[in-house]
């Protein structure tokens, strides 16, 4: 019954995301074409697998054996890199035209379009379509009944705050309202801890896995392993008083018992519920739980912040760490080498770096755009709900830490995930952990 | 005379057609050419999607790491002397260790420290391998006999018991998982109560988590063992049964010394089988926990295939060598009772 | 004590009625061979005995312990099965000390019994032979084996000889009797062969379509069965049978009269149906009436088919005008008749013969129950052909309960 | 006459606890179950319904919890406040079972699944019983090492087969191993049944062939033999007679290829490039569906993993109906 | 044309020799009866016709064909398994109509033989039944119809009548018979009943320890049997041997002498041992002499058991002083008889009587050699006792070429 594949032959072949494609995949086309894509150009949006990393082997598996089709695909910027590294994807420095290359380089968020990029040479391989920041996002009506007004909140969206605040307002909002608890967030094994939630609490108190923010991609084995630190030990101190304030190595000044233990087995999937449920005051997300829990809560008792901080950039110990940081996610628009479609296929790249097709996205799907100036403009900010947080998100692009993603991050994150789980649940010191995670790296850095 | 005349020996001799022709052939061919002609489909199909493959394999785990960047460099047998000296254990999940980890004694003699059993692949896989095969047998036996009893209702319990093997393992990690969960595993405190299970933490606890994955196997594919020996069961003669009888054996003894030794060649393969298919268990402990918590050989190819391909052709070889080591005693039983 | 008892016991599947409400005692160290045709319920009783299939109806005793819902491992027997049954994955040694092993006896003991055992149906050589890889013969051998290595209270057999040749069979027999003998076992034995039923039973019973018909001692049911069923069933060749009518002077059928005074049938009178029958062997031509004291009026009849059989010949006589051939000589009204004589006679075939019957082993019976009226008549007082002077000894008894009859003293008196 | 029956199974009782009442009645008891058949059947059926009360248990508690998170709303069930001794859903969401269809052609997923199962399991069946009775029913030099090397294939992960299936599916050409030499360019398969059922009848193959040898070694030869004096070849006997025969192992054989194969995803999720029920993506395909980015509907999975179950569970009843007992029964003397 | 001829096969298992150079001919519509020991090679010489075996060494021709590598299909043959073999998944109509439905027969043929067979047979209403629903006579009933609804050109059949009850068996010979002269095919039969290898075949090969010893028709092997070994197969009860020694006036045992011309016997000396046989119809008390022309001087004896068997008595006789009894009459020098008597005698166990043998009816083997010498002797010529005028009508034949010798025809005149 599946003989005939309807009218794929000569179209271009674009991976894409299937909630989207399925829910406004027709909208999309239309939009590559409402933003000056030539009408006889088919595009075909081919989603894929929901599950990133099942997406990731796929297409890697599609690109080391040649294939031609999708022409084009959406790539998350945590594994794009390693496409890249092993030359699967196309170079598209060598295809766009120079001033388009430059638009992105001046246009888009830096750090995300960084990810795109060969390390060793700058070249770009992808184009950003839209990033994903983490957020620290909370209840007003609970900071509210702690005696915080909107005023408060107002400056919360924009300045960060230190952790030691954050913890003693959180341990507030417990007290005088009806959250169970302070913290939902995501400590499970799984690579989103390594990358992203506990990568975030590491950069705000001044440390990297792998040195300062220039070796983040690389180059493997001639970096140094910064685990075995102080600010390393510190984070996951602190992480740990949160989880239990009377663990013997709690630290001194936070407030503690803000997080479940439950949290090392939680990942997105089971820290939302929390917060939708009322359970927690706090909540470390991607956007989409913002828009998600705006819509059950309201604007007005839901709230956005920056991650807070323990030590500002000055301070930092390592190069272009500390302050307030968001753990960068997002897709990116790649090419496939062997795509027999280049020409069109680029064509549909270029629409898709319009500013109205960016606007367009996060009208429909509430994709962020990648380029910070959209966030402040006015179609934003009119979009319902997510306009109204779009302040917090310009700050976390802006602070965006991206991951430090090489060929053997797979390996790398794991150990990670592993060994900041055992810290935080209490099965091992913060010292131990640290010291069995940085001979881990080691490793797998030689 | 009759139709049947006609087809005399010497007139079905004379009769042709190329049907006929290729019939009379197959039917003349010796026992040893007739059994190689029957064989063909096997041998192709095996040979076009396994051997060739693995051939291929073969090769690639001769060559570097990683791949896409450049041509592959040869290594020769880099990867396999990585793997026994432990060098390889770097790019394996976790704390992970390919072989046996550094296995912690404690003073006392017996407690052998489980954290370090459970960080090694090979250790991993032969504790769920056994476990699970054993009780597996055990409970698709039980099964197996009391759906080989005549009882009204029996196919609803024949369906009851199959239905687990019919369940995806997707969907069996994610009842097991939901199980233990912090928000919903209502069995977690349970079990906790009785020290089973870690209290917190749960599905992160390498010995938790094993036990989870195998009683989850358990659960799932003693089934599978049920229906082959049910199979069994159905195929003895039941007037053997009536000999015995007579002769005075108890149901005890029947069980023994009928129903046991003719459903052994049966029982061999499913143990056989069992073995082979827990020793690369993979994707249930991937649902349920991970292969960081609770790695095995299988997880351990995954874990590198998508970077060091060759490695992981490499593991997979390995892999392939320790379960044909491991099953060798099941195969020597068959192959002692005729197969 | 091992005496075997079925009370009103019924077998039904589901649509066939294999056992239909029987009564059988068989004494303690009895040896009674059920016979009867195929599939008139022989191995179901014995099914029913062993404890292998629950009566549908009835009860079965095994010594004073009503059995019926005890398992077959608790009865004390042994059986043969009529499909032999051996284990396949047994080597014949295994399959011989199963019962043995079972009952936990010593090593020893288990083979000297399996030796003895395999000595009696000379298997010697072969008790590391697995079961497929000997022939039918061999396999029977063994499951008798099985059985009698046990030494149990009751023997059940159910055709245990059938596949072996006749010289086996008879040192079978022999070595059967003497085990009986020996080990004093009630032994209920099923057979098709005659010979075995006759020299074997301590009594014969005969089964049809799932009942009982008569159960006496061989001779008995040879010479005086019950009725017209046995009488045509025991005896190879068969009994012949003449349809016809009681007059007056006697018998009358379509081809033949046999002169007696009815009156001496008891039950039975003038004009009413009933069937001759008459044993092969006591149809003897004219030229050998001198021997015989109570031959009756001469038949004429031309020789069929001539069957010699080495030991006798069988000749089939059609009487009367001969109509169309039939072998089989099975409806009482056929116009056939079977003879067997002495290999020597000079008899062939196509020739016409004059053939006389032994009145004193003619058998009456009536035509539409089939109980038999008399065994024997004695001739017509008045004028008779009679030469002998001790002819016709007994009148015909009834069909006595089987018990030694004075008949059959008489009749070996001769 | 069943009186007489009752009486004497009385005083048969009646005696024995005479002759037992110094004994603990817990040994008295067990005499009396020892030699009182009644009794002791008695005990064997309480024991046997136990045993089958406890396997349904435990076979079914973890399904039943599937089905109460199929009806449970999906944000309960993170959510939610479970707890034992009764688990219950948490709300009742029938819907479940309908929105499975609306977010994704579901009964598509199901469809291929059951199409590349039933494909595979019919070419495993036949190829595997012309092995099945070579190695079962013929002797012939090499037979235990073919036996063995065909086992060893399933000794590999399935990752091991993987790439070069792949490109060979993709329509790369095939190149012999170790020396480099391209041989030639196979048609290109991804996307199709074939590339699916050829794997998968290649890696079920092994089991199913040693299922069906030990099966069919177990027909006697003699109706072989009379098969084949009235007037079938070899294959014909051992299709008319060994197969049918055989039937509880064929039946096994087929059951376990057919559900191993409608629940394989790791080939498919691989040949069928896309994920998408048009690219033969089966059932698994279709339940990951359920996952996004960032969240799991457990509730719909659950229901969908409920729903494709059905077609298993009836496919295994309807064969379950051909494992008839004791199938050569009256077949031989001997 | 379906002549079956085995030339030089020999089939072994593994440490077995299941039949040895076996040469037999047999020719296109004839009817022979294999019969032999048990495990004597009878069913693997059929599984060798049917092509289920194949022969270790020789060839098979079946008509003019070389058949020794044709698949069982194309040989044109049916057969009757020792071990029925019925399909158990079918019911009795597919089962008898398997090899029909095969040869693609349109469905009017089909029903019409099947229930031709089934009639024969006498299953009539069971055509729906299941093997495992019926007895084993049913099923072996069932086995016979499905060879003979083939109407092959060879049928092989093995032991087919084991398991039916006398009157069955003698229905089912007659019906046999009855095909086989309809459609003149040729049958290759094993039994172990002497009565149907006497009756139905044309002739009979004597198998033994896998090798052929004789064939020829069944009053030859009967009369005139070539070995010790088919003269005490053939006949039941079995023919009573006496060992001793030729010596100038005759024969002489321990227990007895007969007297006659040794010089009329070929191939043996005054002095060589040998064997004495005689039937046991052969032997008759001096009161029976009467009859009796070429009766040898009488013999003291005592009765010993006694087997009433209906139609005839068997008595066995302890010759000289009665040591150990012995039932079996195995050993060729025990001191035993075997008589068989008509039932009407009044011989009772215990007795002293003096018995004669039928000097025509003595047979004469080399007791090394086993190989006939005589069969039949003439009185001494001397002074001898001889009464009748036509005594002793042949001389010995050598071991003859299998063909009808001129021995039957002169006895039979008698
Ligand atoms: N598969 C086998 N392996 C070894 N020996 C065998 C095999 N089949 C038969 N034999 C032996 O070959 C001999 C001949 O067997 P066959 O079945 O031909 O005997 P038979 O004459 O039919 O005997 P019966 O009258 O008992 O059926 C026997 O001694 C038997 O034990
Ligand atoms: N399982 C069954 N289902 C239905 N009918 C049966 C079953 N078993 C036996 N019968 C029928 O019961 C009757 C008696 O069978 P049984 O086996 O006792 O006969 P039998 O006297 O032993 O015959 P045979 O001499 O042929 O062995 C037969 O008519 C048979 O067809
Ligand atoms: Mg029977
Ligand atoms: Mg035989």
């Amino acid at each position: 019954i599946y003989g005939d594949d309807g009218d794929g032959e000569d179209a271009v072949v674009f991976g894409f995301d299937p909630d989207s494609a399925d829910d406004v995949g027709d909208e999309i086309v239309q939009l590559f074409y409402d933003n000056g894509l030539d009408e006889d150009i088919d595009v075909e949006l081919q989603p894929g697998a929901s599950d990133t990393g099942e997406r990731r082997d796929n297409y890697e598996t599609l690109l080391d054996t040649g294939e031609t089709e999708p022409d084009i695909m959406l790539m998350d910027n945590g594994w794009v890199n390693v496409f890249i590294q092993r030359g699967l994807i196309a170079n598209l420095s060598e295809v766009l035209e120079d001033d388009e290359v430059s638009r992105i380089d001046d246009e888009y968020f830096e750090a995300f379009t960084d990810t795109a990029r060969d390390p060793d040479s700058d070249e770009l391989y992808g184009v950003p379509l839209f990033p994903d920041f983490g957020t620290m996002q909370y209840r007003k009506d609970y900071a509210r009944e702690a005696g915080y007004d909107d005023d408060d909140f107002e400056e919360w969206a924009t300045e960060p705050m230190s952790w030691e605040e954050w913890s003693q307002i959180t341990a507030e909002m417990v007290e005088e309202s009806d959250a169970n608890f302070g913290l939902s967030t995501q400590m499970a094994i799984y690579e989103g801890t390594s990358c992203c939630s506990f990568n975030e609490v590491l950069t705000s108190w001044g440390g990297g896995y792998f040195g300062g923010e220039e070796n983040l991609f690389g180059p493997v084995g001639e970096r140094d392993v910064t685990v075995d630190e102080e600010e390393f030990v510190d984070a996951l101190r602190m992480l740990r008083t949160f989880v239990d304030g009377d663990d013997e190595n709690a630290l001194e000044d936070y407030e503690g018992d803000l997080a479940p233990s439950d949290i090392t087995q939680w990942s997105e999937d089971e820290s939302l519920p929390q917060m939708e449920n009322g359970s927690a005051a706090m909540h470390r997300n991607w956007p989409y739980a913002i828009v998600n829990n705006a819509e059950e809560f309201g604007v007005d008792n839901y709230g956005t912040m920056p991650i807070p901080y323990a030590v500002s950039e000055d301070e930092a110990a390592q190069d272009g760490m500390g302050g307030t940081a968001s753990a960068l996610g997002g897709w990116h628009i790649v090419m496939n080498p062997n795509s027999e479609r280049q020409e069109e296929s680029l064509e549909v790249i270029r629409a898709a770096m319009e500013d109205d097709f960016n606007l367009g996205l996060l009208d429909l799907w509430g994709w962020l755009p990648p380029k910070p100036e959209l966030f402040d403009s006015q179609e934003a900010e009119d979009l319902e709900p997510i306009g109204n947080y779009m302040d917090t998100l310009r700050v976390a692009g802006e602070n965006a830490v991206a991951r430090p993603v090489t060929e053997v991050w797979g390996t790398q994150s794991e150990l990670i995930a592993q060994e900041v789980n055992s810290a935080v649940a209490g099965n091992k010191s913060p010292q131990e952990a640290a010291e069995d995670l940085q001979s881990g790296l080691e490793d797998t850095e030689s | 005379m009759s139709a049947e005349e006609q087809s005399g020996p010497a007139r079905e001799s004379r009769r042709s057609g190329p049907l006929v022709a290729v019939t009379r052939w197959m039917e003349n061919l010796g026992e040893t050419g007739f059994a190689y002609l029957l064989l063909t489909p096997v041998f192709v199909l095996l040979g076009a999607i396994a051997l060739y493959p693995l051939l291929r394999t073969l090769e690639l785990s001769l060559y570097t790491n990683i791949i896409g960047t450049g041509e592959p460099d040869f290594v020769g047998l880099d990867h396999y002397v990585s793997l026994f000296t432990g060098e390889s254990d770097r790019w394996l999940p976790g704390t992970s260790r390919f072989l046996w980890g550094d296995v912690a004694v404690t003073g006392e003699f017996p407690f052998v420290h489980v954290e370090g059993l459970l960080r090694s692949a090979l250790a991993v896989t032969i504790i769920f391998a056994v476990v699970s095969v054993f009780f597996e047998t055990l409970i698709g036996f039980g099964q197996a006999l009391v759906l080989d009893q005549e009882f009204r209702g029996r196919s609803w319990v024949r369906v009851a018991i199959i239905i687990p093997w019919a369940i995806p393992i997707v969907i069996q990690g994610m009842i097991f998982y939901l199980m233990f969960h912090p928000s919903t595993g209502f069995a977690t405190e349970y079990l906790a109560n009785y020290g089973i299970v870690a209290e917190t933490n749960t599905l992160n606890d390498p010995f938790s988590s094993l036990l989870i994955v195998t009683v989850a196997d358990i659960w799932k594919t003693s089934a599978f063992m049920a229906l082959l020996i049910l199979a069994g069961l159905q195929s003895i003669d039941r007037s053997l049964y009536d000999v015995a009888k007579v002769a005075g054996a108890s149901r005890w003894q029947q069980f023994r010394l009928i129903t046991f030794p003719l459903i052994l060649p049966t029982l061999g393969i499913a143990i056989l089988f069992r073995t082979i298919d827990a020793m690369r268990i993979y994707g249930l402990i991937d649902s349920v926990s991970s292969c960081t918590v609770v790695p095995s050989l299988s997880c351990m190819v995954v874990a590198t295939f998508g970077s060091q391909r060759g490695l992981a052709s490499a593991i997979a070889f390995v892999t392939a060598i320790i379960i044909g080591i491991a099953v060798m005693g099941v195969i020597y039983q068959q192959y002692k009772e005729g197969l | 004590m091992a005496q075997v008892t079925l009370n009103h016991v019924t077998k039904r599947y589901e649509d066939v009625v294999a056992v239909n409400d029987m009564n059988l005692e068989i004494r303690d160290g009895e040896f009674v061979c059920l016979v009867g045709p195929s599939g008139c319920g022989k191995s179901t009783t014995m099914e029913m005995v062993a404890g292998l299939t629950k009566p549908s109806e009835g009860n079965v005793h095994i010594g004073d312990v009503d059995v019926t819902t005890l398992p077959p491992k608790d009865r004390g027997v042994a059986m043969v099965f009529q499909n032999i049954a051996l284990f396949p994955h047994m080597d014949v040694y295994d399959n011989i000390s199963f019962g043995l092993r079972l009952r936990k006896f010593d090593k020893e003991e288990i083979d000297r019994r399996v030796d003895r055992a395999s000595d009696i149906v000379q298997l010697e050589g072969m008790l590391d032979r697995m079961p497929d890889e000997m022939s039918g013969g061999q396999r029977q051998r063994v499951a008798i084996a099985r059985a009698i290595v046990r030494e149990p209270d009751v023997f059940l057999m159910d055709e245990p000889l059938a596949n072996l040749d006749a010289k086996l069979r008879v040192h079978m027999r022999t070595e059967l009797q003497r085990l009986h003998k020996e080990l004093d076992t009630t032994i209920i034995y099923v057979t098709h062969d005659q010979a075995e039923a006759m020299t074997m039973s301590d009594r014969i019973a005969v089964l049809d379509a799932g009942e009982l018909q008569q159960i006496d001692p061989p001779l008995v049911c040879y010479n005086e069965p019950e009725n017209l069923f046995v009488a045509g069933f025991i005896g190879s060749p068969s009994m012949n049978f003449a349809e016809g009518e009681l007059v007056a002077n006697g018998f009358e059928s379509e081809h033949f009269t046999v002169e007696f005074d009815p009156s001496q049938v008891p039950g039975a009178s003038v004009g009413d149906r009933v069937t001759l029958g008459i044993r092969p062997e006591d149809v003897f031509t004219v030229d050998r009436v001198q021997n015989l004291s109570s031959a009756t009026a001469s038949i004429d009849a031309t020789t069929d088919v001539l069957e010699p059989m080495g030991d006798e010949i069988f000749v089939y006589l059609v009487l009367g005008e001969s109509a169309e051939r039939s072998m089989e000589g099975e409806t009482a009204s056929s116009n056939q008749l079977l003879m067997s004589v002495n290999p020597d006679s000079d008899i062939q075939e196509d020739q016409d013969v004059e053939v006389v019957l032994d009145r004193s082993k003619v058998h009456l019976f009536d035509t539409a129950s089939g109980q038999a009226l008399a065994h024997g008549i004695e001739e017509l007082p008045g004028p008779s052909a009679g030469t002998g002077p001790d002819a016709g000894t007994s009148a015909g008894t009834g069909a006595g309960e089987g018990t030694e009859s004075p008949v059959t003293e008489a009749e070996s008196d001769r | 006459m069943s009186g007489e029956t009752q009486t004497q199974t009385q005083t048969q009782t009646g005696s024995q606890s005479e002759t037992d009442h110094d004994q603990g009645p817990l040994a008295s008891w067990t005499q009396g179950v020892i030699s009182n058949p009644d009794r002791r059947s008695l005990l064997y059926r309480a024991l046997f319904y136990a045993i089958t009360i406890f396997f349904l248990v435990t076979t079914l508690f973890p399904f039943y919890w599937l089905l109460v998170l199929a009806l449970t709303p999906n944000s309960l069930i993170l959510g939610g406040e479970w707890d034992l001794p009764f688990l219950r859903p948490q709300g009742f969401n029938p819907e479940a079972f309908v929105e499975v269809f609306q977010q994704i052609p579901f009964h598509l997923y199901v469809f291929n699944s059951f199409v590349l199962a039933t494909m595979t399991t019919i070419i495993v069946i036949v190829i595997s019983s012309l092995a099945g009775y070579v190695f079962g029913r013929l002797e012939f030099p090499g037979r235990g090492p073919l036996m063995l090397g065909i086992l060893m294939v399933s000794y590999f992960p399935p990752a091991a087969f993987l790439i070069p299936l792949f490109e060979a599916f993709t329509g790369n050409p095939i190149v012999a191993p170790f020396i480099g030499v391209e041989l030639f360019e196979p048609p290109r398969l991804v996307n199709t049944p074939g590339s699916m059922v050829l794997p998968f009848s290649a890696l079920f193959l092994p089991l199913s062939i040693f299922i069906l040898t030990t099966f069919y070694a177990q027909i006697p030869d003699g109706l072989e033999d009379a098969a084949r004096v009235e007037g079938t070849t070899r294959l014909g006997a051992l299709f008319r007679v060994i197969m049918p025969l055989s039937a509880p192992g064929v039946a096994t054989a087929a059951v376990l290829t057919f559900i191993a194969v409608y629940n394989e995803y790791f080939f498919s999720s691989i040949m069928a490039l896309g994920n998408e029920p048009q690219q033969w993506s089966p059932l698994v395909g279709g339940l990951l569906q359920y996952q996004s980015l960032y969240s799991t509907e457990f509730n719909l999975m659950a229901a969908a993993s409920i729903v494709g179950v059905l077609p298993v569970v009836i496919l295994v009843v309807v064969a379950q109906e051909r494992i008839v007992s004791g199938l050569t029964a009256g077949a031989l003397k001997e």
